[in-house]
């Protein structure tokens, strides 16, 4: 038998958000190391949330992550909402949502289509793509334009959103526009079915690591925002015991914490929403799981990616849902009475990567006096790092070339979308 | 002039039966301010009860659907190392509904300027003659306006129809023929001497009406005088040359142009975009020379133009006294304390 | 369209994009179109200065296009900017505009790099002129400092095609540095020429330099001129013409009869963007061409 | 396409990112609608979010984020010490942006706190100018994709970029936004240089002056105004501080 040596090391790993590294060493066929290391920069957000009044800590906590700041910006609204009682009207809920799965559809189509499908075609980044499949990149930005535009109008802006404020929303888009975005939708649908039909004929890694999926438990709905955490170990938990979900530790290579359950790690995002809430999907969006062969409970990581694709048709019909009940009646109030009062508060969002946790202690003054936030990248990344031993075990010990390792390995990452400087924050 | 009367009620069918399908523009209500007043603005809708014609002031004036913030005046198309121009004008039709005397009377002034002087310009008179305008005598004077002191609180052209509210009618002057056949859609009656009546007698209501007024007389003078009086560095010390006042002003018209090639590098457009005399690099050419660069200067020029300049080259001020930009400058500098100000230097 | 607003007339296309025509500005519907000429010379002056010949394309365009000694025009770099210069040369010749361009930003570089042949847009002429008729049968002074020469050229050359309308006539011009010095290949010509008094002073002169030194005042001090019948035009920067005026005025010419072109920001060159507007008077409606009386009106002129 | 002779040249450009959240990056793959032409105007030489090319030579280097550690200063000088033009893309990068809230902390205390006692290097942030030149700034949070891609036309043509000098109420009247004070909520618009076409003011968020100064602003008088309609000192200067764009510039 042949001799087998291998040395993977990714400096910064590329088409992904933040600075992480990978490093792989096998020597003799034997496992010297398989590491995923985040090494992007500490910013300290929770150290800067401290002190912030209710009325800036939305602002702060969006620029954590500028690909989901919405989500960023929701989660910190809803911890604040929770800390002072405040009940959000009903039209402002529906707005943020169409916000919420404004921006899912904004971020997973960057992801499939700028950052994962160059790997499938072997390129190294989607400006090639531009030659080679016009067709694919006018449906990328296409979509990706109606994603934004419909944010923007809603939020005020897709990244870093104005109107979503504490009590509900402060701008409201016309009638007119709002049924202007509705009938857009159905070429989107149109453009999403051929994005699944080019994913279709794209062959997904076989690999397969057991681990525990984390998510909001949907009750009616697909989960979005607030409610229940679950796990697909059968764990249930309340908003206000996340922690006990979490278990946040410091690992010495990473600037990113990593967190455990029941197992060395767990995963979230959308294939954990998927797993956990598969009943809950959208008819259109379960068709499209189907066309993949994609059933809960899979295992297989690189399926995220497929994943997302199914999360895209749920958050398309989502909106145009939203939209005809937004637009069914007139929009009365958006915006609570409130009173800034002490107390505590989680607020818990499905961001596009994951699960996401904001919670903030106030003083009786409207300020925060501790905030701790775990970001979704940040519960992912113990995983990834455990996937990537177990995906060195699988392949690179029975041959492969360093090459086809590194991009094997630097496919594995991307798929989890992972949020780095999020991550950390 | 012909004069005539309509039912309330007939207006409302007007709009949303007879002009349903033109772009229609009036003062809606966009916000409620601090103190529990309504903000109105001249925004387009789609039916009448969107609009309230009994509205105070709009909040900005109705001077953008004639000199857009941005126009692009020409279009260069490049090829092969020649191009060629591509010039455009709006030409579809709007109705604008709601307009007060002050906004009239500034149209009228934009006329002297853009529709008749030595260079008429095609992009105004375009819009101009496709915009069918009808206006509404207020009921009772603005609380800060002082229309009266410049001479436009009466208005007697520039219009297509005029409207004042004389209980459950309308008393309408007709300034044009389509305004003619356009009121000819909801049946109009003549009036009759008890409407005439009541016309004049709230028309004089609403001349007496009047308390806040400036003193108006050898303004010019004093201008010229006073060009280094301390009342400038007083109030141009408060100026934050944010340019609020000249946006929000039925009769300022400054512009800037400039050019901007596409990201295609296959046509460039030229833009002009509605500036503010109190912006900071209004007067400044090449070199970085600037012929105003204090804030007092600015803001003086800015009275100047209105108070003197106008008076110069057409005879009568450029300010119809609404005070919109009293009421945008958030330092509170506006023509009513200036000038007096100025005057009691006296 | 709606058809009971139609009875008004509306606005046609046609009417608007009428052939420019100056002399009857009033009648002209558009002053947007530019006028399309090709360089067709540049002829580099000095480290700053170019002199750019342009030529119209439309045959028509030529024929139309005149101006008198003063006027500007605006100059269309399309994708760069517009920006006024002022005629640098003989109103008579039909065929070829001349204008002298000094790099000083953004449009004026870019033209600084173009090359032969290169299309640009012209609109005007805008703006008042030197009021050469009724200067006729009277002593000129024409005095340029620094690129003042440029608008300076198409008056003096007025005054030397038709040298026999006027009495005496003195040109001086006066720079900071030999270097500086704009069309210098030509004084040669201009010296050559019966009866006109032609002098050039620089105030730094470096070794090759034999003329005058001094400032421009100074060339005022060797003249002797009747005021009563005498008319100047004082082309340059404001402190430049600030000095030579008064000193005009102290040997007793009319204030009203000497004349000087103003620059500002421009933006239209119509009279409707401001950006000129000093006080009440528009630089270019009104100007560029003043008489120094007028100028010594306007607040902040100088 | 060749204009008077003279033809645009496609910068090289190269994009690079250090401490911040990205958003700014992400702007430059937003405005579809002229998005390839864009990516035609330029020669990608490297972008790690975007891009598995890396290429040493490049003309235009964007930095986004601020710099908060010591590998990150060695990084940063050698892109210099590469780029002929570099550019400090969005508020971190040219001011620290939010991340220089951090330094007003102790940044041990800080650090115990989210690590515990395995603490990360960390070190006060320092925008992109505090350690190389910086050619041109380009602030907002995020940055303006509109005036990204100005930027890179003004550098192919080889044209002087200038940045509106006049405050950000000029685009929120020309966006028809009701002024922020009217509805009794502060804002920084009147200080603040424009060109981001006001989204705050007109989301009812008020401007948080994320573009930093506008030219010669009138701080005097802004702070009377604020002053007069209730904002205090604090809350005031709560505001300049958030985006790091009005340091030392402070309400009394
Ligand atoms: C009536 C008149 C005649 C002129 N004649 C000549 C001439 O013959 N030769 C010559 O070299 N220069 C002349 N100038 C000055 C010339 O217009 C400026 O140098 C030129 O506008 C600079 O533009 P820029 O884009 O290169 O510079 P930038 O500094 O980039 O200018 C930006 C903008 O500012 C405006 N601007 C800047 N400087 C001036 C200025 N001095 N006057 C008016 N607008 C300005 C322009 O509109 C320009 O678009 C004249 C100016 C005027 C008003
Ligand atoms: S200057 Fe002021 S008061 Fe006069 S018309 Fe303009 S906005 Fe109205
Ligand atoms: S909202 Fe802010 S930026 Fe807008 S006009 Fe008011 S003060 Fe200026
Ligand atoms: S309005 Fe102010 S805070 Fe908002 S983007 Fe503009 S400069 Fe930044």
């Amino acid at each position: 038998m042949k001799k087998i040596d291998l040395n993977v090391d990714v400096h910064h790993l590329t088409r992904i958000e933040g600075h992480g590294n990978i490093k792989i060493a096998v020597e003799n066929g034997k496992i010297k190391d398989a590491r995923w290391d985040v090494v992007e920069t500490p910013r300290f957000f929770e150290v800067m949330l401290k002190d912030k009044h209710y009325t800036s800590a939305g602002i702060l906590a969006a620029r954590i992550c500028g690909i989901c700041s919405i989500s960023h910006c929701l989660a910190s609204l809803l911890a604040t909402e929770q800390a002072f009682g405040v009940t959000v009207p009903e039209d402002a809920k529906k707005i943020r949502m169409i916000a919420k799965h404004g921006e899912m559809l904004q971020s997973h189509v960057l992801h499939l289509l700028f950052l994962v499908a160059p790997d499938f075609f072997e390129e190294p980044s989607v400006i090639p793509l531009v030659e080679r499949t016009p067709e694919v990149i006018t449906i990328a930005r296409r979509l990706k334009l109606f994603a934004n535009r419909l944010c923007d109008a809603i939020a005020g802006r897709t990244t870093h959103p104005v109107s979503l404020q504490v009590g509900g929303v402060t701008a409201v888009p016309s009638q007119k526009e709002l049924i202007g975005f509705r009938d857009e939708l159905e070429q989107i649908i149109n453009d999403l079915q051929k994005v699944a039909a080019l994913f279709a004929t794209l062959q997904m890694p076989d690999f397969v690591r057991e681990t525990e999926f984390v998510s909001l438990k949907g009750e009616a709905e697909y989960p979005a925002m607030g409610g229940k955490i679950m796990t697909s170990d059968g764990i249930v938990r309340l908003d206000k015991e996340y922690k006990d979900v979490t278990n946040e530790y410091v690992d010495a290579n990473n600037t990113s914490k990593w967190t455990k359950l029941s197992r060395e790690s767990y995963a979230v995002g959308a294939l954990a929403r998927f797993n956990n809430n598969y009943s809950l999907l959208h008819p259109e969006a379960v068709k499209v799981a189907e066309m993949f062969g994609l059933k809960p409970v899979c295992h297989n990581p690189f399926m995220n990616n497929v994943a997302q694709l199914v999360e895209s048709f749920h958050s398309a019909y989502e909106i145009m849902r939203l939209i005809d009940e937004v637009t069914a009646g007139r929009i009365k109030n958006t915006m609570a009475e409130f009173k800034p009062t002490a107390g505590e508060g989680v607020g818990i969002v499905e961001a596009p990567r994951g699960i996401l946790f904001h919670h903030y202690k106030y003083d009786g003054n409207g300020r925060i006096e501790k905030a701790n936030c775990v970001v979704p990248s940040t519960q992912n990344n113990a995983n990834i790092h455990y996937d990537m031993k177990s995906l060195v075990e699988k392949f690179a010990v029975k041959g492969m070339t360093d090459e086809k390792l590194e991009l094997l390995s630097s496919m594995l990452v991307r798929s989890y979308d992972p949020c780095l400087s999020c991550s950390v924050h | 002039m012909i004069f005539k009367t309509i039912v309330k009620e007939d207006l409302k069918k007007l709009f949303n039966v007879h002009l349903k399908d033109v772009e229609c523009v009036g003062p809606k209500q966009v916000a409620t301010s601090n103190d529990g007043k309504a903000v109105y603005q001249f925004l387009p809708f789609e039916s009448f009860d969107e609009i309230n014609l009994n509205h105070e002031k709009t909040e900005y004036s109705a001077k953008t659907y004639f000199l857009p913030f941005r126009e692009t005046l020409s279009t260069f198309n490049f090829k092969n190392g020649d191009w060629d121009q591509e010039i455009k004008y709006r030409k579809q039709q709007r109705v604008l509904v709601g307009l007060h005397p002050c906004d009239i009377n500034a149209l009228v002034k934009l006329d002297k300027v853009f529709a008749k002087d030595l260079f008429p310009s095609p992009y105004y008179r375009s819009r101009r003659e496709n915009t069918f305008v009808i206006g509404i005598d207020c009921d009772k004077p603005c609380t800060d306006g002082f229309c009266a002191s410049v001479g436009a609180d009466v208005v007697t052209h520039g219009f297509d129809l005029f409207l004042r509210d004389i209980g459950d009618k309308y008393f309408v002057k007709v300034g044009s023929d389509r305004g003619l056949n356009v009121l000819n859609k909801i049946s109009p009656t003549d009036i009759s001497p008890e409407e005439r009546k009541s016309y004049r007698k709230k028309t004089k209501e609403f001349l007496a009406g009047f308390k806040n007024t400036i003193r108006v007389e050898n303004l010019p003078n004093t201008l010229d005088i006073e060009f280094e009086s301390p009342v400038w560095k007083k109030w141009g010390d408060k100026c934050l040359s944010c340019g609020s006042c000249a946006m929000v002003c039925p009769t300022c018209y400054c512009y800037g142009v400039s050019e901007q090639i596409s990201m295609d590098f296959k046509k460039s457009e030229k833009v002009k975009q509605l500036y503010s005399c109190n912006l900071l690099d209004f007067a400044m050419v090449a070199g970085a020379h600037n012929f105003r660069p204090a804030r007092e200067t600015r803001l003086k020029y800015r009275y100047y133009h209105q108070h003197r300049g106008f008076v110069e080259s057409f005879g009568e001020p450029k300010c119809v006294g609404c005070n919109r930009c009293g009421r945008a400058c958030l330092a509170n500098i506006n023509p009513v304390d200036v000038i007096s100000d100025l005057q009691m230097e006296l | 369209m709606n058809a009971i607003l139609h009875a008004y007339e509306v606005t046609k296309e046609e009417d608007m994009v009428e052939p420019l025509d100056y002399n009857r500005r009033s009648r002209m519907k558009n002053f947007d179109k530019c006028f399309k000429a090709e360089i067709t010379n540049i002829i580099r002056l000095t480290e700053m200065e170019k002199l750019f010949q342009l030529r119209m394309i439309n045959e028509d365009d030529k024929n139309r296009f005149t101006f008198l000694p003063g006027q500007f025009v605006m100059l269309e770099l399309p994708g760069y900017g517009e920006v006024p210069i002022s005629i640098s040369c003989s109103p008579s010749i039909k065929s070829i505009i001349e204008l002298c361009i000094r790099k000083a930003g953004k449009v004026t570089e870019a033209l600084h790099k173009a090359k032969r042949g290169a299309v640009v847009g012209i609109r005007g002429p805008f703006g008042t002129h030197f009021p050469m008729e009724k200067m006729k049968k009277n002593n000129v002074l024409l005095i340029a400092g620094g690129l003042g020469l440029a608008p300076l050229r198409a008056p003096m050359t007025y005054v030397i095609e038709n040298r026999a309308d006027f009495k005496d006539v003195h040109i001086f011009y006066g720079a900071k540095d030999p270097t500086q010095l704009l069309f210098d290949y030509q004084y040669e010509q201009w010296h050559r020429i019966d009866d006109i008094n032609l002098q050039i002073i620089v105030e730094k002169p470096d070794e090759l330099w034999t003329g005058p030194v001094g400032l421009i005042t100074k060339l005022l001090d060797d003249i002797a001129i009747d005021p009563d019948k005498t008319y100047a035009i004082v082309c340059g920067p404001p402190v430049m013409f600030k000095f030579v005026c008064n000193r005009l005025k102290d040997m007793g010419v009319p204030m009203q009869r000497m004349f000087v072109s103003l620059e500002r920001r421009m933006h239209c060159g119509m009279g409707k963007c401001c950006r000129c507007n000093i006080g009440s008077t528009y630089t270019c409606l009104d100007g560029p061409v003043f008489d120094y009386w007028s100028v010594m009106n306007l607040k902040e002129a100088i | 396409m060749e204009y008077l002779g003279i033809k645009p040249n496609k910068p090289k450009v190269a994009v690079f990112d250090f401490s911040g959240c990205e958003g700014c990056e992400l702007q430059l793959v937003n405005k579809e609608d002229t998005l390839i032409d864009f990516l035609s105007a330029i020669d990608l030489r490297g972008w790690r979010e975007a891009s598995s090319v890396i290429n040493d030579d490049y003309d235009i280097a964007l930095i986004e984020g601020s710099i908060t550690r010591d590998d990150e200063i060695k990084r940063l000088e050698k892109i210099r010490s590469h780029a002929k033009v570099l550019v400090a893309l969005g508020s971190c990068a040219c001011f620290g942006g939010v991340n220089q809230m951090k330094n007003v902390f102790d940044l041990k205390k800080a650090n115990q706190e989210v690590y515990g006692d395995k603490p990360k290097e960390t070190a006060k942030v320092k925008a992109v100018k505090d350690v190389v030149k910086v050619d041109l700034e380009i602030p907002g949070c995020p940055i303006s994709k509109a005036e990204v891609e100005s930027i890179i036309r003004h550098l192919a043509w080889g044209m002087p970029f200038s940045y509106p000098v006049y405050p950000v109420c000029v685009e929120c009247k020309q966006r028809f936004t009701t002024c922020m004070f009217e509805k009794g909520l502060m804002c920084l618009g009147p200080i603040t240089m424009a060109g981001c076409n006001a989204p705050c003011p007109a989301g009812g968020l008020g401007c948080w002056g994320c573009r930093g100064p506008a030219k010669d602003p009138n701080y005097e008088s802004f702070f009377a105004i604020a002053r007069e309609r209730g904002f205090s000192t604090a809350e005031v200067n709560e505001r300049l501080n958030f985006f790091g764009g009005f340091q030392e510039v402070n309400a009394k």
